[in-house]
């Protein structure tokens, strides 16, 4: 782990606010798990302190790249940076995804940007598997080639239908678990919004399914120092502990996490 | 000539006046990778309770112009368990060890302050006294002064460790606050702790922390502890440990110039840890550019 | 449907919720060529005294991250001087005009107020109670309640203006300051002011004001200013203006969330006074948006 | 007076610290006269709030410019604006410089940047003058150009001697005055460092000189409306009131400062 100035090496917007950023990266890319983050210091944010955390979406040689949404404030500014740009990057930071065994068979769940960390991981499996991914419309599903490059199976569904089933992403998840689930000791990686991690985290513990989740959580220093981001889960001895998404996490296994009221 | 820059606060040296702000900086293991902890004048670990304690619900902290608002809530895992875990760490390190501690009555305080004293490697305890009163309705023990002494002269009789209480910014008179924690037997003082604030999602329509308010840091709040570095500075003969928004030597050599003897880093570590070298370096090359040869010598005669 | 902006504080009917916060804003004219002032709810100017004074030496600003620290010091022509040179000025606007004064000792607001209620064209009193009580060694009006209640209970008996103290943020507790001033006969109370603060050149190590310390203001005191406006405004019935470091249509909107029913506008000002209508359009669009037909129903239920 | 979003055109340095900016500004190009400034917004300025003043420099149809030289945070990250860039300008602001009658003879004193109005104002004059321009090295002596192009003779002075008369530049100017002074009906018009300002103003009072002096002091509005600058000086019944140096100036005669102790 380190901090980094880093050089923009390519910027692409690729629709409806979702842009890749490349950058050279030496150091971080050196030492990149999937599943790892990194914590950026978005240039001329007005104001602004903190950094913003983005999964690592590939890495390549010495080049890192991440595939970000423009949600808020900072997001919207980064989109204003240009290749030659000098950024710093802290990372890679907190844990990475369990990796299967070669008779295990992978699932990835994803919405929106969270395919990102489970394209980085899906090349790396020793196992192809299947990927089901949901979003709003059709411009939230992204990175199919990826999964395609890798052999992976893929379904897709959206809220509006404009691509795949209608509907959440669980849906075919849970039509193709049906009939193939019993069959293929499958592992759940899932990434996404809250909500669908839920669901899909309490599917799987129901249903007796290794499950891993990455978390998403307002985050401070991204280092774990600062407390900003935890989590209560059970220790290995079933008592409730908070473990910090940024250090203890972002991945966490589904069984762990004690799920609050909202 | 090189300048010296340790310094002596209480009796604890300290190789140049750098520390970090409770809170900002974990308990030593969290940046030990980035930032090389010798390099720090000393460390001063989040703050510590009598037993573990698990802090508010989140969203805990909300960004803002200029700094951020947290209600962290002080969790920490009680004083056995920063003992075992993160003590053994810290005496790995030529580093003095200010432990922050806290408590929700009078007779927490003073028992926390006891259990730590007995365990070796740990330089001064730090009194966080802007904490709710549970006692008195939850008025801060730091904004009133009779609680304020009560709280720091309990502490002092249970310990041989110089105590070092931490005011809170919002009180009126920071100098009534500064003369009471030393005339209840404080070796320094610190301040100031974040100013109470509120952030509210507009879209949400309610508080955006789920404690519903928080407490300001961050350079927007720089020029505000200046002010009471400046006033507090100027009622006591103990030292005085500033913190509030510095950012770069230049917000760091304000405080020295304020009469603070040492300044703590905090939220700009989140940003940027790697500050503390820079501004180590910063505060050297003043010097040598002032032609002081103490750090002493740089507080401004006003 | 057009959401109805207007609403009515203490019987001063404005056409939406935005005015300007004293002293950033002139006495009218000033700005008059940059912003309709018919756009403004209503005008708030600049402090004034029975007499006219002459304020600080220079130099009286320091910007700051996220804001500047001022000591301009009250400079104003006094009753007389701004009846004569401002307010015939100021007829000819459909706009409010609420007239800040200030003084040195109870007398001295008195005074102020009564002067100014034999004038026509003027709406309603500012009372600025964060000036230092000379009498009490310099401690400012607005940091005791004793005092806070003497100098409003005092205007209110010589004027039938409506009156609204502006509190000070200076204090521990704002809502024991809210509910004086409602006490004492407030039609509506105005919050908050400048945070009390200090600026040090490093480099020719002095303070940077002429007057060594000023008043913080600007977006860094945005936060503090929402926590304070939902306390003030959780205690009191009167209506709150809400003022400090709003910037633009979000950082106005949380106030009006908080409870208040009016938002000045002070240091953007100095930026970009068109952020007036910006702001305006703004709280237009969210109320829109969210279905709000009258501006009271933003307040959010908390 | 209008707040105008402008485009920048050219963005040139000129050596130790100083540049000239260049940008589209219609509406205040429309009406700016020599001694008038603008409130420019430094854009991508962390956590700034204030506007910076800069003296016109020259107005060429549409275009202004201003010369600066970067001395602090803002003037600093005024240097990286680049072509094309949109700023936001308030202005022109204050008064101006009255212009002298045919029978008299300008003399303009200046050091560092404070040519820049100087060098407006003698392009609209109805009469030649003289220019005496100081700084602390050759590299501060500015604007040379622009006067010789409108037939003013010029005398320079620098600190360090390396071009020009070797010391301050009041020291020339006293020179020609005992040569010429008397003969030509001379009117100052000074812009610099507040102790030249003041050794200019003072000679002037002392020997009956018009004398124009264009003050710098920090400002908030920039407007008239804060009251961050201002500058006590004797009424027309000689009374000692306060002037904003924004709006009832920059330009005061000497006669009616009040000097004020250090
Ligand atoms: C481990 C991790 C990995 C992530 N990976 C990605 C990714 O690959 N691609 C991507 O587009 N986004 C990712 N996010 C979310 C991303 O961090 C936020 O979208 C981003 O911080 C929003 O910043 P903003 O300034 O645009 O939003 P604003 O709402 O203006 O930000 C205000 C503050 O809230 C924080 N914040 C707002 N939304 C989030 C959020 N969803 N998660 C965490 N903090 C938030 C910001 O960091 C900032 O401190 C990840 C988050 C985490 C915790
Ligand atoms: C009427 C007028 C005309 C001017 N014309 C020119 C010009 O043509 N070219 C030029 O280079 N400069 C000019 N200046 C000075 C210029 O405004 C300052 O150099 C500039 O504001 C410095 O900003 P900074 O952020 O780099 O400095 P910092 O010191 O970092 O600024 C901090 C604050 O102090 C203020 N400040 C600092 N120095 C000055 C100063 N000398 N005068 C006023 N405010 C200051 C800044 O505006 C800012 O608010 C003029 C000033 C005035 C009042
Ligand atoms: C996330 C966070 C946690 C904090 N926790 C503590 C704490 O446990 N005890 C304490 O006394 N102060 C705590 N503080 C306050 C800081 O120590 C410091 O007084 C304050 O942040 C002002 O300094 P800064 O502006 O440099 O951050 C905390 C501050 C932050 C931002
Ligand atoms: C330059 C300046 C002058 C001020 N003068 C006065 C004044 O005369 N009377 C007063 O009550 N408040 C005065 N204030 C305080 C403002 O009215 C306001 O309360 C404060 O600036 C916070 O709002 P802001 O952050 O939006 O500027 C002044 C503020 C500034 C910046
Ligand atoms: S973000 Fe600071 S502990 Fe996780
Ligand atoms: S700068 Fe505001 S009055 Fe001159």
């Amino acid at each position: 782990m380190d901090i980094e100035k880093v050089i923009v090496e390519e910027h692409e917007y690729v629709g409806n606010d979702y842009s890749v950023l490349k950058f050279k990266a030496p150091i971080v890319a050196g030492v990149a798990s999937p599943g790892q983050f990194i914590h950026l210091l978005i240039p001329r944010l007005e104001g602004s302190i903190l950094r913003r955390p983005f999964s690592i979406y590939k890495v390549e040689g010495e080049f890192i790249y991440i595939l970000y949404k423009a949600v808020g404030r900072g997001t919207k500014v980064l989109m204003e940076v240009r290749v030659g740009d000098k950024l710093s990057v802290m990372g890679p930071l907190g844990n990475d995804f369990p990796v299967c065994n070669e008779d295990e068979f992978p699932v990835f769940i994803a919405g929106g940007f969270g395919v990102a960390p489970l394209s980085f991981l899906a090349k790396t499996l020793p196992v192809k598997g299947h990927l089901f991914v949901g979003g709003a419309s059709n411009c939230d599903i992204l990175c199919i080639d990826d999964f395609e490059a890798v052999d992976c199976k893929i379904s897709i569904a959206t809220v509006d239908g404009s691509v795949g089933e209608q509907g959440f992403v669980t849906k075919p998840f849970m039509t193709w678990y049906k009939e193939f689930g019993k069959k293929c000791k499958p592992v759940i990686y899932s990434c996404g919004p809250d909500a669908m991690l839920r669901a899909v985290g309490e599917f799987a513990v129901a249903n007796d399914i290794k499950c891993y989740l990455s978390l998403d959580k307002h985050m401070g220093c991204g280092i774990g120092a600062c407390l900003a981001c935890v989590q209560k889960v059970y220790d290995a001895e079933g008592t409730i502990v908070q473990k910090r998404v940024c250090k203890d996490g972002p991945i966490f296994s589904a069984e762990s996490i004690v799920w609050e009221e909202e | 000539m090189k300048p010296d820059l340790s310094i002596d606060i209480a009796g604890i040296k300290m190789k140049n006046p750098i520390t970090v702000a409770s809170g900002t900086f974990g308990y030593g293991p969290e940046y030990a990778d980035l930032v090389d902890l010798n390099e720090l004048g000393a460390i001063t670990v989040k703050g510590i309770s009598r037993e573990p304690w698990d802090g508010n619900s989140l969203p805990r902290i909300a960004e803002v112009f200029g700094g951020m608002v947290n209600a962290i809530g002080l969790q920490n895992p009680g004083v056995e368990g920063f003992c075992e875990k993160y003590l053994p760490f810290l005496r790995n390190y030529d580093l003095p060890v200010i432990v922050n501690i806290w408590g929700k009555t009078v007779v927490d305080y003073a028992e926390t302050a006891r259990m730590l004293s007995d365990h070796e490697g740990i330089d001064a305890l730090e009194v966080n006294i802007s904490c709710p009163n549970i006692k008195e309705g939850g008025i801060s023990f730091g904004t009133v002064p009779e609680s304020s002494a009560e709280v720091i002269s309990a502490v002092r009789k249970v310990t041989k460790l110089p105590i070092i209480p931490k005011l809170s910014p919002n009180v009126s008179d920071i100098k009534v606050f500064a003369k009471v924690a030393e005339e209840e037997g404080a070796d320094a003082i610190s301040l100031i702790n974040t100013i109470p604030a509120m952030v509210i999602d507009i879209d949400k329509r309610r508080p955006f922390l789920a404690n519903v308010t928080g407490g300001l840091s961050g350079p927007a709040i720089h020029p505000v502890a200046v002010k009471m570095v400046w006033e507090a500075a100027s009622v006591v003969d103990i030292p005085v440990i500033a913190m509030g928004g510095a950012v770069d030597a230049k917000t760091v050599i304000e405080f020295l110039l304020a009469g603070a003897t040492a300044v703590a880093l905090g939220t700009i570590n989140f940003r940027n840890p790697l500050t503390i070298t820079e501004v180590v370096k910063g505060i050297e090359n003043y010097m040598v550019k002032n032609d002081f040869e103490s750090v002493d010598q740089i507080k401004m005669n006003f």
